[in-house]
């Protein structure tokens, strides 16, 4: 078995996969180690699927709309399996006045880097989608949002690395990183050692406990997020969901099932086992919310829930980059539930900044030593 | 949050027997089950049980399911139904779909009896309408009274693929043929010998080549296949039917389990994916237990056993009972459930090919090979024997445990004795009064009372008959061999349907006295 | 309704519900009340529930206990009904379904 | 416990077969030959089957086909089936409206 490569990635998510991806096909030798049995087993399988920039923090926007502008449209074409992507534009809805403050706020700080948002009215809202309720009173609204499969994209990423070379071990979780004559080299597992030149850590929460083993902390934490899908139901709309009170989100899919995630507020207390579990209260409040924007869809069959873990940084936006005290070493992590849609640039960007140690998006406001004391 | 002592997801056997042992030990009991009716698949069963007395021997599933409703209820055990448990969550927190509305509770403990679901197999047209499992077959024709089709090819011969063909022929459907892939029929050879009888033809080392039809079944392909599994050129056989039923084996449904976080196995000795647990049916996780199929595939009579163990066993993990109590409850229930998996089919005979019985008498490979055992091999099983007069001929070949004609007798014809797998014997010497009761209450309907020579040139069989419409003393008609073939006129001379015969009549058949010993069923014209 | 058990030799004559009137495809038919809407269908002799949405092929009962799905029509403008075990209503409105939708294929 | 799992082990090339067209999935219409090509794509577990094909993902949930994909992925890999983990069950065990899932009854302590 292999044990040796250029790069060794941390983590066989989607970020760890579209890095391993881009590398290989600059020719970059690659060998991927998951912890889990399955590639794309923990926020990359379990998310929403949003492709969004409206309501994004103005840090991580750059990043986002290069990729929708330059990687998600051919992304299909380009992994040979359907991504699902669709642009159809993402409604952030609002059903008071201080929704409306909350998103007015949002869109005009996008506004300011380029994006193209605004806020729309109730009318306007239902002109776009009109299965919603009166209850809404506005959204920001921005066009070239949109939606795409996170099974399919991430597992398509997996499959054309794999078709091109890169190594990806299974059931393999890295229980220390080391560092010898001043770079880093060494990965270690319980079955092995790998080596590297460069290692890449990409390992959504368990990447605090491994840099750890090296002295980086990057202070996140995890945070329950829970979705659900309904059985297929006759088209109905395009658009990316969302609301002011991130009481749910979520889109119709190219199969006519419905997926949207949600919460239940009492994420942060969840009780952690090991694993990710549902909790018995989450999936009925979030219907209760959706029901309320879609009465339409009261008597849709869910036929399917599950939760994953975000893994949520103090500031809400990823650490992404190089780790300057440490010579060969990079991290992308602590992606705030929302790391699907950034996917593609991150993992493009990063092979880039691995191979010529330069980005075409200033990455800078992701260093991972940004974090301070608030006095 | 509404608590109970004890959760049990399942109303089948085991799931009611769990509850009755625990309600009569002081635990507060809810059993919820998804269905309209309770009993699990009790209530598709109308043939008699195996096993002796205390597994409920000789009694019909539905009668079965009735008597375990009737002592829940004496128990005071909830029985909630149309009620489907949606989730099993952290801290045995049991979520309901009832009516309308969602429902959460705890259990102190749970019982999981839900139970196993069918295995299927694929072929060309296996997705056509008209292509149904057994158990679709028996729901339909037990429950709801309607046909599932009018001319059917089963395909399995396990014990579920016998014997709902043979409830397919008792409700007026033509099974024209049983195939099996494997090379020996894997059910009873009794509740094969009952259906073949009937002039089903048995094809083993066959499967389906393809479903034929647009919208719907209209026919089906056969061939045989190789010790590969692999279709033989030149084979092929066609029958017109429109329904094809599949009995190709049972999957425990331990999702719940799962879910739940319940470390599982993979056993194919107890068929698919199990939680890994203790004899008493107790899961890694504490409190959580399991009974019947959903924690290994055997008969209704073992899940009833399981499900009382889990009841007591959860009894005692909620301090109702004392550890010493349960020792030695347990200890007498282990002894039951082990004269249950003695004998040829038992689970640790899975997958083996007996060649002899336990009494060194070879096995029929007739039986094995076309459901029936030949004329020539009947005469050296010891419930086999020739004498004047009326006397019990017990066709039962195989080591099963089952003993209910043993006491049936009251006249000592009969003999099995204290292993209850041993093949029973007729007793020389024992005066047979021609009551009958042997017959109605052999479940493999494998004892004909003969009388092998009347004096003129005749003999008579009384066979049990389970079909409509009942013929009449006097009818003619002609005799079956145990092939289900034609070779002699027959004509009814008595029919009895007593209430002790339970539903079983005793068609009594004069035939000519050279086929006493080979006429074994009844046919009209 | 010559698919229906009259007599059988073990279970007698089975209750049933109140014979009602129902619609499939707006045909007028009759089937007992309480009974699955399956089982009224299969009585009178329906064998296609559904035609499936990529390959347009026909489906009908396959396991008649709520398991497999393959059974689900729409019934009273509702799609996905599994009517194996949907006990039957007098003037129900029960649909093949094509997809999701009752609207055949060439017409959605 | 997870075991290593080298994704790059040679599991030889794919050769169609004359049941390739079989379908094994039938909510979600996914034919054995998608299964097969789907392990020689690297998905070799049954998780990523799911995830990547659909199969069980339909209304049934995989009740119907999962043993039925699991024999298949486990033969092209040339392992036993019982090496296969079996995808995660998932709440609800049947589909339910979603007017009913958001209507939790009253706690009796609330009903006095």
């Amino acid at each position: 078995m292999k044990t040796k490569a250029e790069v060794i990635i941390i983590g066989g998510g989607i970020i760890g996969c579209a890095t391993a991806y881009y590398l290989a096909k600059m020719g970059i030798e690659v060998i991927v180690l998951e912890g889990s049995d399955h590639i794309g087993n923990g926020g990359s399988s379990r998310n929403g699927g949003g492709v969004r920039q409206s309501g994004r923090d103005v840090r991580e926007l750059p990043l986002v709309m290069y990729g929708i502008r330059n990687l998600w449209p051919t992304l299909s074409e380009e992994l040979e399996v359907d991504c699902e992507y669709h642009q159809d534009g993402n409604l952030r809805l609002g059903k008071t006045e201080k929704h409306r403050e909350i998103l007015t706020r949002l869109a005009d700080s996008a506004r300011n880097v380029g994006l193209d948002v605004r806020m729309i009215d109730g009318d306007e809202v239902r002109a776009i989608n009109p299965y919603l309720s009166d209850e809404v009173i506005c959204a920001s609204w921005c066009p070239t949002d949109g939606h795409a499969n996170p099974l399919t994209t991430t597992l398509g990423y997996y499959k054309m690395a794999r078709r091109l070379g890169v190594t990806f071990i299974t059931g393999e979780p890295v229980t220390e990183l080391r560092v010898i004559k001043g770079k880093i080299r060494q990965v270690i597992t319980p079955n092995h050692v790998y080596e590297g030149e460069n290692v890449l850590v990409a390992a959504g929460l368990d990447s605090r406990e491994i840099l750890t083993t090296v002295g980086i902390d990057i202070p996140m934490t995890n945070s329950l997020l829970e979705c659900l899908v309904t059985e297929a139901q006759p088209h109905m709309f395009d658009q990316m969901l969302g609301t002011a009170e991130a009481d749910f989100y979520g889109h119709q899919t190219k199969h006519g099932s419905f997926v949207f995630g949600g919460s239940s507020g009492l994420e942060r207390y969840n009780k952690d086992n090991g694993t990710p579990v549902n909790s018995s209260k989450t999936a009925p409040c979030i219907c209760r919310g959706i029901m309320k924007y879609f009465p339409d869809l009261a008597n849709a069959k869910i036929v399917r829930t599950w939760a994953g873990w975000m893994d949520a940084s103090s500031d809400g936006v990823p650490s992404l980059g190089t780790v300057d005290e440490i010579p060969g070493l990079y991290v992308a992590c602590a992606f705030n539930g929302h790391g699907f849609g950034i996917a593609p640039a991150v993992g493009e960007q990063l092979a880039k900044l691995i191979v010529t140690g330069k980005t075409d998006v200033d990455l800078g406001e992701l260093h991972y030593d940004r974090y301070k004391a608030k006095i | 949050m509404k608590r109970y002592d004890l959760i049990i997801v399942g109303a089948g056997p085991s799931g009611l027997s769990a509850g009755i042992e625990a309600a009569k030990r002081g635990l507060k009991v809810a059993i919820f089950d998804e269905n309209e009716k309770p009993g699990g698949q009790l209530f598709k069963q109308i043939h008699k049980f195996f096993g002796s007395k205390e597994h409920r021997a000789k009694v019909r599933g539905f009668v079965i399911g009735q008597q375990l409703l009737d002592e829940a209820d004496e128990a005071g055990v909830e029985v909630v139904l149309n009620a489907t448990v949606i989730g099993l969550y952290q801290d045995k927190e049991v979520v309901v779909k009832r009516g309308n509305e969602i429902e959460h509770f705890k259990g102190n403990a749970i019982v999981i009896a839900t139970g196993a679901a069918e295995n299927m197999v694929t072929f060309p047209g296996w997705t056509l309408p008209g292509v149904i499992g057994a158990g679709a077959a028996q729901t339909m024709m037990n429950l709801h009274g309607v046909l599932p089709g009018k001319k059917v090819l089963m395909l399995g011969s396990g014990n579920v693929g016998l014997v709902v063909s043979f409830q397919l022929e008792q409700c007026g459907c033509e099974v024209v043929a049983l195939v099996d892939a494997a090379p020996r029929v894997g059910g009873y050879g009794v509740h094969a010998a009952k259906v073949a009888r009937t002039g089903v033809p048995f094809y083993l080392s066959h499967t389906i080549v393809k479903a034929e039809g647009e919208e719907c079944v209209t026919g089906v392909t056969i061939a045989e296949v190789d010790s590969k599994f692999q279709f033989i050129p030149g084979t092929e056989k066609h029958f017109d039917v429109d329904t094809i039923c599949l009995a190709v084996g049972l999957s425990p449904m331990s999702q719940l389990l799962k879910m739940a976080g319940c470390k599982m196995e993979d056993n194919p000795k107890r068929g698919g994916q199990v939680p890994i647990c203790d004899e008493y049916g107790r899961t890694s996780l504490p409190g959580v237990f399991v009974a019947g199929d959903v924690s290994g595939i055997e008969e209704a009579s073992s899940a009833m056993i399981e499900g009382r163990m889990a009841g007591i066993a959860a009894a005692e993990y909620l301090g109702y009972i004392e550890k010493k109590d349960l020792d030695t409850e347990l200890a007498a229930l282990d002894l039951a459930l082990d004269g249950l998996r003695q004998g040829m089919f038992a689970p640790k005979n899975r997958g083996k090919a007996i060649e002899q019985t336990e009494e060194g008498i070879a096995i029929s490979q007739n039986l094995l090979l076309h459901g029936y055992v030949a004329d020539e091999e009947i005469d050296r099983f010891p419930g086999v024997t020739h004498r004047s007069g009326v006397h019990p001929v017990i066709e039962c070949t195989q080591n099963i445990p089952c003993n209910p004609c043993q006491d049936a007798c009251k006249k000592g014809c009969i003999s099995i004795g204290a292993n209850i797998t041993s093949l029973p014997i007729a007793v020389e010497g024992a005066d047979c009064i021609n009551c009958g009761m042997c017959v109605a209450s052999c479940s493999g309907q494998a004892i004909f009372l003969v009388d092998e020579d009347c004096g003129d040139g005749t003999a008579t069989v009384t066979l049990p008959y389970e079909f409509l419409p009942l013929p009449e003393e006097g009818t003619k008609g002609k005799g079956l061999g145990r092939d289900g073939k034609v070779i002699c006129d027959a004509e009814v001379v008595s029919v009895k349907s007593l209430k002790a015969f339970d539903k079983t009549s005793l068609l009594t058949m004069r035939v000519p006295k050279e086929y006493a010993t080979k006429a074994r069923f009844f046919k009209a014209v | 309704m010559s698919e229906r058990i009259k007599e059988h030799p073990i279970l007698g004559v089975q209750e049933k519900g109140e014979l009602v009137k129902f619609t499939f495809d707006g045909k007028e038919i009759e089937g007992y009340e309480g009974e699955p809407i399956a089982a009224a269908l299969k009585a009178a002799g329906v064998m296609v529930h559904r035609y499936t949405q990529k390959e347009h092929k026909p489906r009908g009962i396959f396991c008649a206990i709520g398991r497999c799905t393959d059974c689900v029509m729409v019934v009273n403008g509702e799609p996905n009904v599994r009517t194996c075990i949907t006990p039957l209503a007098a003037g129900m409105d029960v649909r093949t379904q094509y997809g999701v939708s009752d609207q055949p294929f060439d017409e959605q | 416990m997870n075991s290593v799992n080298d994704r790059s082990r040679d599991i030889g090339p794919f050769v169609p077969g004359p049941d390739d067209d079989m379908l094994i999935c039938r909510c979600e219409e996914i034919t054995k030959g998608e299964i097969r090509m789907a392990v020689h794509d690297g998905m070799w577990t049954l998780t990523e089957i799911r995830r990547y094909l659909r199969t069980g993902m339909g209304l049934c949930q995989g009740q119907t086909c999962s043993r039925l994909v699991k024999g298949i992925v486990a033969r092209e890999l040339g392992i036993s089936p019982a090496e296969l983990e079996p995808a995660t069950s998932r709440v609800p065990m049947r589909p339910i409206e979603m007017k009913i899932f958001a209507n939790e009854a009253p706690d009796e302590r609330e009903d006095g």
